[in-house]
């Protein structure tokens, strides 16, 4: 192993950590040394975090759905991450972070150690291009998968895998640009500091759109418009991937330092904290509501608490993270109930949870950051003026992703049909769309008695 | 020979199976099914939303006997089956041409 | 996200890491910049696996009991979690760490990171009270869950919230205290590194007051007293589970050097060499009793060596350390066969794990410490007054976590009574206090066939 | 705590980090303090990572069998993981990093701090033996774990425990010596960075000679040699397995620089890439041939381009990763499909994924390293030279492997057999082995009605 | 009385629980079984082989019934479960010598 | 028309579908069922404890055929089920009435 250590970092222009003290060079750039390797470091192992979240947000989907359609959750959570990761590699990362205009990147294709000038966005970090890279895809395969829950049980495979590519390649990185990537965002002072509305209510978002073009799962809903739960089968796994997710934000949230800051202990503490709170209210409103521990609806409100302060996880008090849990757990609940009215057949909850919590999460930033919201601001005016700046990245950045995607899929609607048959439908997409069964053994051939 | 199948609460299942043991009813066959019946089921809650189960599960017995146990048979699965709260479930009797041993090749009644 | 990082260290206080090689001050202490950084990223990343952790503990709880109450494990595991890091936010870590008397801390209520002066017990660590906070939080949280395994499928949901509560509240933060915020048991130099007796024994002690007042469950024990095996329902799950705790412990324990010790490296290998040793001599043993490798057993026997070597870790030897594996691997068997015979009904063996070889765990330190241990010591009579200092510290805990949790128990229970009713009970926790199943899909309702 | 741990250190003979900008000295050698600190961070980190591979391994192969041997699968993975731990520590890492001769090392059997001198393969890294030890010995658990899902469901229990202590005291550590521990291989000029070849086609090509000796699965083939798929119980939970290991070979790669390197950014983006160009190959691959999205070769795609990439992770551009990723995926399929033909029962197709695209990734870099690789080396001559290096490798360590395996399988076939009988295969190893089932509750005699 | 046993497909179960409940059928049972037939079953696939499932899953219905009412329940299922596509699946009507309800003893028709 | 139900060991179930199907009996339908008989189960181990399972998995096949074709039916499935080992099954034969076939509507032997 050794030998090649040195070598790589030669190859890739980098020094490797010299003597103690000594300045290195990073992509052209000089830091300190023991510096840029912690900031890497850290990086990365946020990195792997939120990569896991992957497997949370597989956990969650198939385990709020049906078994007949639990190989195709797991398929499209696999494909999602691998078309997503390519495809952001060549081209997503240079429309988000590339030097560009205010509306996109223009510059950075196929992300590579070099290209340290491409990606002007970012020189705020010491970390290298490959470290910020990695860091950053695995934030645009949770933009992507988020849709995937809310589309679930209908959509044709090969559709969903289009729309995942589009997203990672254009919605997603679009509007990244827009608020991190040096557009018209940021530079108003539009502040989402781990991407409560650039990440989830882009994915949230872009899945209303999937959704209203998809229709409901057929038996959803009765011809009178009552909706009809169609329990999920399996529980304990999305519970897990619930506790995975949480696990994950600890990436997400801290890891969008993208530097060893200490100020991570603060935003780990903002971002349990909502999610507690969230978890809780959700609980105790669905208990108010029905006299019993509705499960899936403190697992969703876990989850919206975690999106809610994503926002504003460094820039909140605890107080603050407690109140934003707080109100995103009592949104989330109506929101699925609201959607369930509307005739909006969303399995998993993904579009109140990442849509609307985003949304909600970013606008109490604007009163409730603690340098700049409108509870905390040396004048009231600015406060004010912050939470417009607020407003006006949540209602550019959600058209931008709902409109967007809503294009699109009307356009492969048309040409290719977005939709399995009804038949297909009743089978399961296991068995239509990848001759499987999730439970093969539960089966009468394979039994195991004798 | 009858056929007796008995549609039971599952949890009365391990006290039948020691009864009719005791009694020296020396084979049955157990299945899961879901009843509908006067027990109208209950509400479940699903991401909040309620939702009505309509089926309850219960366990069928299935035990082949001679026409002379029968009865006695019966009122063995109506005593220890017996909550007095609806949905205790039912008991069928029908009739049985022949029942063969596999192992044996055995007919009719030596086989049961 | 860049302007965020130095606005909110501004604001909470800290200074951001400056140039290379200067002094920051953390919560107004002097230290070395560089270093507080990776001090708290190495707490951080501890806390996250901490955190893992309550999936590790979820999953086995519901992998070793029955599919009617898989979901009420599940909401249990997130519940306590909420009410845990919000209670231990709000009262918990201000009692354990806060500067107060010998018995408890009265100063540092509702943490924030400007209350640097009310934890006099961290001054120790570099790191920043919220990453304190953090880590020890999650820390909370487990000793709380340890409960959750031991009275599951019987007690009511909202008494198992008050339980929850009364640990991270009172329970485990007054016996910290004395242990490790500053309080008499410390000073007299118990030892317990990361918590064999401090966090596990806790649990495992309230866990059996919790259950001695609930009783065993139905079915649990014939009339003549013989105990009833009730087989788990997911073994696949439990292993998984078991699996997920042994990585959590490389948090657990070396994280709670809570600074970026090298010594991390040899209590890695001390905690995953007695886990080891543990789960192959569990093995071993019901191997010799039964002629069957026995899965339940032998994880159990994995977690037993990782509670076992808790206290230890950072003090003992790798020969210190698959001793003290051997001897909590067979302690764990006959101890759970130990609380059959006495008809107490522990349905995960969380008594055994946590409570017994907790204590077993705390008192071989007293002579495997490979500088004061009674086998280690220069002088034997050193070596005895340390093991004494142990047996007595190790007393005064369980005593302390038992009776205080008997006391609350049974006025609850007097108050409002613990159990579900025996209906309720043969129905499940999931109808009766969830009005959900676990595995929904596997009624007929939804099958998937055409 | 915080006695405890000035206590450790010095206990154990290292320094603490002093102050900021001293050496320290760790196992006698003197590296800046921070440094050092910094590394065994990482290192432990990374090793936590490929812990968790354990629990992937676990899922894929018990998601990939049958129901009724899903307890044995997670007894032979917990019980690999214990008795791989131990006999690496008592003996595998000394034969594989302990100074010797070319072939295998002789000293540092049961590792402790204070035998710095007795691996000086190692001297290259600066963190201290235990930390470099934790790594290593999960690396040789991964090893042993390999070779578990290709004899399952057929072979005995203690068998497997044998064979499972023969990989980790001998087998993997004498070719592991020769790459990385100062043996031949190394002088020679062998590249593989993190063990395509020393780990993977080392447990891969002793999986095939185990599975060779042991014949398949009753019900395998028909009697005309026709294959008959035997489909895995729970696709879920295989997919969460991958998605497991997937994370854990962000441990695995990066973390084998066993140094705080800022190229970990870099590899992490290499492995990534090849995983997800592999999983999309292989489910182009089986969709050209079925017209079917196969979840089962997809999940096989993603890990053989893990496995493909592990070599050359840090020798290789993104390019290179990408065409490693995609040639892997091919590979498998048609590997999987060959090995069907010639009638070898491999159930997970560990054989194929760690075997024959470790040996092809080992291959490959003879081609794509960067610097050396036949298609970048200055003269061709060079590359092709290195290029024959690796052949030469590869040749060596899989004949070791492979022959070694052979040999001793061979032996304890002839003394014990290796194989449990057709009516306890019928049965299910769960019952036979274990006395037990993995899903009991699924039995009437629990289960939940009223 | 009867007993009229009928295999369908699943999704059908629930709206022939509906009609029948309409026309006053007030119990039945119903079990996960698996069919062969003339639907010859699909093939599935796994890690790149293909596979014969030759049993397609259905579910079966079990309705004792007084003679008289056999009849419009066999329709009425006939009516709701066919699609007209193979695999529709089939009804047997057997025999039943008598019927107890275990709540109360009550036995022959007052007991259905 | 009989309704044949053998109750056979879950592993046979393949040759016996196999043999069914070469004689031309075109339909059938299995179900998971769980026996008590003469094979008297097992012990399982559970963390340390041992416990009885009384009850064996077995699969139930049902076969409803013209009255002609039922001793060589049975005779089938002896062949192919018998192992000569405890366990090995039961054959029970009952009269049915009347067979439907859903699709078509076909009645009686035609709709077998
Ligand atoms: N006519 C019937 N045909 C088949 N099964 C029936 C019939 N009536 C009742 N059952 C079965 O018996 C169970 C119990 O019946 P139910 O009417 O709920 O309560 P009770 O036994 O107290 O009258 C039902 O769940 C169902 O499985
Ligand atoms: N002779 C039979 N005995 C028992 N079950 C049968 C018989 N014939 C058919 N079945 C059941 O009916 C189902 C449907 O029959 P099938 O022949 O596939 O289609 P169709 O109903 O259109 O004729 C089968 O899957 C099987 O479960
Ligand atoms: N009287 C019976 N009624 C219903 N099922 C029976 C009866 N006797 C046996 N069985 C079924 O047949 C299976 C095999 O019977 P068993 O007595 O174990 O062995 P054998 O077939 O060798 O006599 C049992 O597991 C049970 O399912």
């Amino acid at each position: 192993m050794k030998k090649h250590i040195v070598l790589t970092v030669l190859i890739l222009g980098w020094f490797a950590l010299p003597a103690f003290g000594l300045e290195g060079k990073i992509d052209g750039k000089a830091v300190p040394a023991i510096n840029y390797a912690l900031d890497t470091i850290w990086v990365l192992v946020a990195a792997v975090l939120v990569f896991f979240m992957q497997a949370g947000f597989a956990l969650v989907e198939s385990g709020f759905t049906r078994a007949k359609n639990a190989v195709n959750i797991m398929m499209k959570n696999m494909i999602d991450l691998s078309v997503g990761t390519i495809s952001f590699w060549l081209f997503g990362f240079a429309i988000m972070f590339g030097t560009g205009n205010a509306f996109f990147g223009t510059s950075g294709f196929f992300v590579s150690a070099d290209q340290v000038d491409a990606y002007a966005s970012l020189s705020w970090t010491s970390v290298p291009v490959m470290a910020a890279f990695i860091f950053q895809a695995v934030f645009a395969a949770t933009a992507a998968t988020i849709i995937s829950g809310a589309v679930a049980e209908r959509i044709k495979f090969s559709i969903y895998m289009m729309i995942s590519a589009a997203v990672t390649i254009v919605i997603y990185p679009v509007s990244g640009h827009w608020g991190w990537g040096g557009g018209w965002l940021g530079d108003l002072g539009f502040s989402d500091f781990a991407g409560s509305t650039i990440v989830h209510a882009v994915g949230g978002f872009a899945a209303l759109a999937a959704v209203l073009v998809l229709g409901p799962r057929k038996g959803k809903f009765r011809s009178n418009g009552e909706a009809i739960p169609i329990p999920g089968h399996n529980i304990p796994l999305a519970t897990l991937g619930v506790l995975i997710l949480w696990m994950g934000w600890f990436g997400f949230n801290p890891g969008s330092t993208m530097a060893a800051d200490v100020s991570v202990g603060h935003i780990a503490v903002t971002t349990t904290l909502s999610a507690s709170a969230a978890s809780l209210t959700a609980f105790f409103v669905t208990f108010l509501l029905y006299k019993k521990a509705d499960v899936g609806m403190t697992l969703n409100g876990a989850l919206a608490g975690l999106v809610g302060i994503t926002a504003g996880c460094a820039g909140v008090t605890g107080v603050g993270a407690l109140i934003i849990g707080i109100i995103s757990g009592v949104v989330v609940v109506f929101s699925v109930l609201a959607l369930d009215k509307m005739k909006i057949d969303d399995p998993v909850g993904a579009i109140s949870v990442h849509g609307v919590c985003g949304v909600v999460g970013t606008l109490l930033l604007g009163f409730l950051d603690s340098s700049s919201g409108v509870f905390y601001a040396e004048k009231t005016a600015d406060g004010l003026l912050f939470l417009g700046v607020q407003a006006v990245g949540v209602v550019s950045i959600v058209a931008w992703a709902f409109i967007a995607t809503f294009i699109f899929v009307k356009i492969i609607d048309t040409l290719f049909k977005l939709r399995v048959t009804e038949e297909e439908e009743f089978q399961g997409l296991d068995f239509s769309e990848h001759g499987a069964s999730a439970y093969a053994d539960f089966n009468i051939r394979q039994s195991g008695g004798f | 020979m009858k056929k007796i199948e008995a549609i039971i609460k599952p949890f009365k299942l391990e006290a039948i199976k020691d009864a009719l043991n005791d009694m020296n009813v020396l084979g049955m066959t157990v299945m899961e099914v879901k009843g509908f019946g006067q027990q109208k089921g209950h509400t479940e809650l699903y991401r909040g939303a309620e939702y009505q189960i309509n089926f309850v599960p219960k366990v069928k017995v299935e035990i082949v006997a001679a026409e002379d146990n029968v009865e006695l048979i019966v009122e063995t699965i109506i005593r220890i089956a017996k909550t007095g709260k609806v949905g205790d479930g039912k008991i069928f009797i029908s009739p049985v041409d022949d029942v063969v041993r596999i192992r044996t090749g055995e007919r009719s009644s030596s086989a049961i």
